[in-house]
């Protein structure tokens, strides 16, 4: 009887052993790095083909969703895309779905200035130009793609729209050649799929926090989606085909580490219910062991 | 350093093992934390919508779109549901919100929800590798079994569709499993991010100043007389 | 200047998709409207629950029903709704088995439903006197909080059996978690998908994303609502048939996909 | 019911999604321009009522503190952090390092925090709630396990199996269960647009 016991302690434990076994895990490869290699994932490979392809002088739409808490996910991803693309002289137009999101669009704009070659100088207003935020409804995508500059006639800073360079033959979604979409974990990509994707058949790139990933797997095999990548894999699968090894990369160790560490826990006690359950036979019902 | 160098590292550090304290116990220094939160969220989205107005309905209103006056006074009127007389007035920008919301939804479902995704079901059986085959009566048996799970009347019930959507429930259980694994993923890498940050070489002394007397804090409250 | 009124192509198909499932939508819903309410069938949630209320009676505990986190005044609604239209039934058979039913609530419209369709749900038993108003409890419309609320009263009030439909943030799986750390059978549905994993695994059955509205059809037997979810199943079957030919003809080289992009 | 009260709103609502759907399949003169500023004006009353939420906040809050509630305290000091961002954000401007700097160093870190305790309940309810109860929960287990663990880089370091083993489950059961989910909430809108086009569906407009 002094087993049962156990097994019973060992399903009642306290959760504050548990929480200490999770930071454990998370801490230790940051004393002690792993070095474990990346393998890249076919969606986030067809992702960075569509980047790497995009010809000259082509137009792009840049959303972004994350927000604090998700932007350590994909920073890489979409910082890294916006370097590759100003590298091949795209333009770009951002705007946010996000509140919260507008300092962290200007973060990385610094990311990407730093890290341009220092022939390529960025021009606002020809390079790109920045919306800021737009109220978060499927209303806004529609609006934009039926009529960009007669839904939003300023930009974030205050300029009239209409006299940017930039913007001189960009007036709705059809002259738009790509849409990056940077969803974090808000689950809005349906907004661009149905009103944009759907209507014109503009090429949909998405980066989004591993919480849409099975959502999204639907709309790749359908080939609605053209390339994703998800959470911190995606964005240190981006850092190692792009060569910017950083955060991401970093991230996916204490990530790996305690993967392993809970699911090790999980199988414990899971195989710790099933011999409890096979000793009580009684206990058929599928319900409660209790 | 000056004394904004220092604030501008030890409030958010500060801020950041408050929260995370609620992981020991439910106690203050969390709910001051989770107040702050809700009051600087309010007062940040209040900034960016006045902000999103003006570039959409307050400029455009004064520069050759009168029209747009009238977005205004449809906002304004959300505002009536504060005053009991008044109150129906807001149903008036509702129904443009709930009309424009629908219509939007509907367009887009068709297409991208409905006739697409009949049609990605259209999938060599014959040729490709094994494997891809295989993939693909999964895919087809699949979605067919699991949108068979859905049929409710007693028109389309009989043995037949109650096994085809047995098999739909197991495959819809593999979808939620698949879902599960990636919250806990995700969930895991928003706590990351924040291990992160408070391992930045910069943070570094400060977080564990700050999370040891957060913890002697919690651990001694639990050893001082309660009041009643 | 006079431009021609016409079908924009490419979009031709999916009008007329659209307007022929709306007419069938529209052709059941009249006609359940006019008194010929289609027959859905008898879900195995309605067994769950009767087992799970039997069960809690046979060990005298009381039952917990929670319509979810979003309020009525939400777009959370249409969950909430479907959730408080099963009400009635599981109301009545508490009254029969003379239950304890705890009714936690975020929202002050929903408060007062729950209180008139439980109060009823006891007095068509004949037993007004088991209604309980105190049970009926206002948490808060904060979802942690509501989620906090419902726990404490799972934690203390020898809850048995624990419905739980509806939408749900967050904090479904505390709640779902919590049930199951009591020792109470749990019936659990939601229509949020995220959380639709954690009812499942933690439920003892669990219905998921529109079963809830089926539930809430079949139990109030609204015309509109099963109307409706005869319609919609009509079109189900019609889009099986559809990709069950296409993806045959497909073998053969006939693409019918090419028909969906007139 | 009156028919400013409850009559006009369903035909706004009835004209708004008459408009926007009959103009993304039928070209006629001024039909798109018509459209277009629907669909503006929908965003931007969206904007509005992002503001609604704001007043009920301090209207509760400031309601606490009058009446010297349990907790009025925090109450207070929520009521202090929301002045001091709508102060900097209106004295500043909503581009200024001033008002980056009580982003950076207060909202983000709250928020970014908040979010991610929830990786602590997902353990421990993973830990007592995730039981191969039945047949069914035994499938979702076995399948979250091998997705949680087969997308970490380490599992292919341990064998590369797991790693195809999880995108098996991704790529094919997961697409197989979500279209069925897919196709069912796609004739849910279809079924809800009619019913609010109808007027059959009233829960929008609220109580009296």
């Amino acid at each position: 009887m002094a087993e049962k016991t156990f097994i019973e302690k060992i399903q009642e434990i306290d959760p504050k052993i548990l929480y200490a076994i999770l930071i454990i895990s998370l801490l230790i490869p940051y004393v002690r790095p792993l070095g474990i290699p990346i393998p890249i994932g076919a969606e986030t490979r067809s992702y960075w083909n569509y980047i790497a392809n995009m010809p000259e002088g082509s137009v792009v739409a840049m959303q972004l969703a994350s927000d604090p808490s998700t932007i350590p996910q994909t920073r890489s991803a979409h910082q890294i895309t916006m370097l590759k693309l100003f590298q091949q002289n795209c333009k770009i137009v951002f705007f946010t779905l996000r509140d919260d999101a507008p300092p962290l669009h200007e973060e990385m704009m610094q990311w990407v200035e730093a890290h341009l070659p220092s022939s390529k100088k960025l021009a606002y207003g020809v390079d790109y130009v920045n919306l800021g935020f737009l109220a978060d409804t499927e209303a806004t995508i529609a609006a934009i793609v039926a009529d960009l500059k007669g839904f939003v006639e300023e930009d974030a800073y205050g300029n009239s729209l209409s006299s940017q360079p930039m913007m001189a033959n960009v007036n709705s979604g059809e002259d738009f050649d790509l849409i990056v979409w940077n969803d974090g974990s808000r689950g809005i990509y349906m907004f661009a799929l149905r009103q944009w994707q759907e209507k014109l058949g503009t090429p949909l790139l998405i980066i989004a926090s591993t919480i849409n990933k099975p959502g999204i797997m639907n709309y790749l095999q359908s080939g609605q989606v053209a390339g994703a990548a998800f959470g911190t894999e995606g964005g240190a699968q981006i850092e190692s085909i792009s060569g910017y090894i950083g955060d991401s990369t970093k991230a996916t160790e204490p990530g790996s580490l305690s993967a392993l560490v809970l699911t090790i826990v999980l199988l414990i006690s899971n195989t710790i219910y099933l011999v409890k359950r096979f000793q009580t036979p009684t206990n058929v019902k599928g319900g409660n062991v209790k | 350093m000056s004394i904004v160098d220092i604030l501008t590292i030890i409030i958010p550090v500060s801020f950041t093992i408050f929260i995370l304290s609620l992981a020991y116990d439910d106690n203050p220094l969390y709910e001051i934390g989770a107040y702050l939160l809700i009051g600087s969220s309010a007062g940040w989205s209040a900034i960016q919508i006045i902000d999103f107005l003006r570039k959409s309905a307050w400029t455009p209103s004064f520069t050759g779109k009168p029209l747009y006056f009238v977005s205004l006074l449809l906002g304004l009127a959300l505002f009536t549901r504060y005053f009991k007389n008044y109150r129906w007035l807001y149903r008036y920008p509702m129904a443009v919100v709930i009309g424009t919301g629908v219509g939007l939804a509907v367009n887009g479902a068709i297409g991208a929800q409905i006739t697409k995704q009949i049609s990605a079901n259209f999938l060599p059986l014959t040729t490709g590798s094994a494997m891809s085959m295989f993939s693909n009566v999964l895919i087809i048996v699949g979605s067919m079994s699991s949108l068979t799970y859905f049929l409710f009347t007693d028109r389309f019930n009989n043995k037949y569709s109650q096994s085809v959507s047995k098999i739909g429930r197991y495959f819809l259980m593999a979808t939620f499993g698949a879902s599960f694994g990636s919250v806990m993923t995700f969930r895991i890498e928003t706590l990351i991010g924040r291990i992160d940050f408070l391992v930045l070489p910069e943070n570094l002394n400060y977080s564990i100043a700050v999370t040891v007397l957060v913890l002697a804090y919690l651990i001694g409250r639990n050893y001082l007389p309660k009041k009643q | 200047m006079i431009k021609m009124v016409g079908l924009i192509s490419g979009k031709i198909s999916d009008f007329v998709v659209l307007i022929i499932f709306w007419a069938t939508l529209i052709y059941f819903i009249r006609r359940s409207m006019a008194g010929k309410l289609p027959n859905l069938r008898r879900l195995p949630a309605i067994d769950a629950i009767d087992e799970a209320l039997g069960r809690a009676s046979e060990m005298g505990k009381t039952v917990l029903f929670s319509h979810g986190t979003g309020t009525l005044e939400s777009s959370e609604a249409a969950g909430s709704l479907a959730a408080i239209a099963a009400l009635p039934y599981i109301a009545r058979k508490c009254a029969q088995l003379e239950l304890q039913l705890f009714l936690p609530t975020g929202s002050h419209t929903a408060y007062n439903v729950l209180s008139e369709v439980a109060r009823e749900a006891y007095q068509l038993e004949g037993k007004p006197e088991l209604f309980n108003q105190n049970n009926v409890q206002y948490l808060s419309s904060v979802s942690r909080a509501y989620s906090a609320g419902v726990m404490s009263t799972l934690m203390t009030q020898n809850v048995g059996a624990a419905i739980m439909l509806g939408s749900y943030h967050h904090a479904g799986l505390m709640l779902v978690e919590t049930a199951n750390r009591v020792g109470a059978l749990a019936v659990g549905g939601t229509d949020s998908t995220a959380q639709i994993p954690w009812f499942v695994a933690g439920c003892d059955y669990a219905l998921i994303g529109e079963e809830i509205y089926a539930l809430g059809a079949y139990i109030s037997k609204d015309p509109i609502s099963v109307g409706g979810l005869a319609g919609l199943d009509i079109l189900k079957a019609v889009i099986l048939a559809i990709m069950a030919l296409g993806v045959v003809l497909f073998q053969v080289g006939v693409d019918l996909s090419k028909w969906f992009t007139v | 019911m009156s028919l400013y009260k409850s009559q006009g709103p369903i035909v706004v609502a009835f004209l708004t999604a008459i408009i926007v759907i009959t103009s993304n399949f039928i070209d006629a003169p001024g039909l798109s321009q018509i459209s277009s500023d629907v669909k503006n004006f929908g965003a931007i009353i969206a904007g509005f009522a992002l503001f609604v939420g704001l007043i009920g906040i301090v209207q509760s809050h400031a309601n606490n503190v009058t009446r010297k509630k349990p907790l009025w305290q925090y109450s207070v000091l929520l009521l202090a952090v929301l002045a001091l961002f709508l102060g900097v954000g209106l004295i500043y401007g909503n581009q200024s390092s001033q008002f980056k700097w009580i982003y950076d160093t207060i909202y983000g870190p709250l928020t970014a925090t908040t979010y991610s305790l929830l990786a602590f309940w997902v353990c421990s309810a993973a830990y007592r709630a995730f039981k191969p109860r039945s047949m069914e929960s035994a499938i979702l287990v076995v399948c979250g396990l091998l997705v949680f663990f087969g997308v970490q880089p380490i599992a292919s370091v341990i064998s590369p199996a797991f790693n195809s083993i999880q995108a098996f489950i991704m790529n094919v059961l997961n697409v197989a269960g979500t279209r069925g989910i897919v196709i069912g909430v796609g004739l849910g809108i279809l079924g809800f647009g009619l019913r609010v086009l109808v007027g059959w569906e009233r829960s929008w407009m609220g109580a009296d």
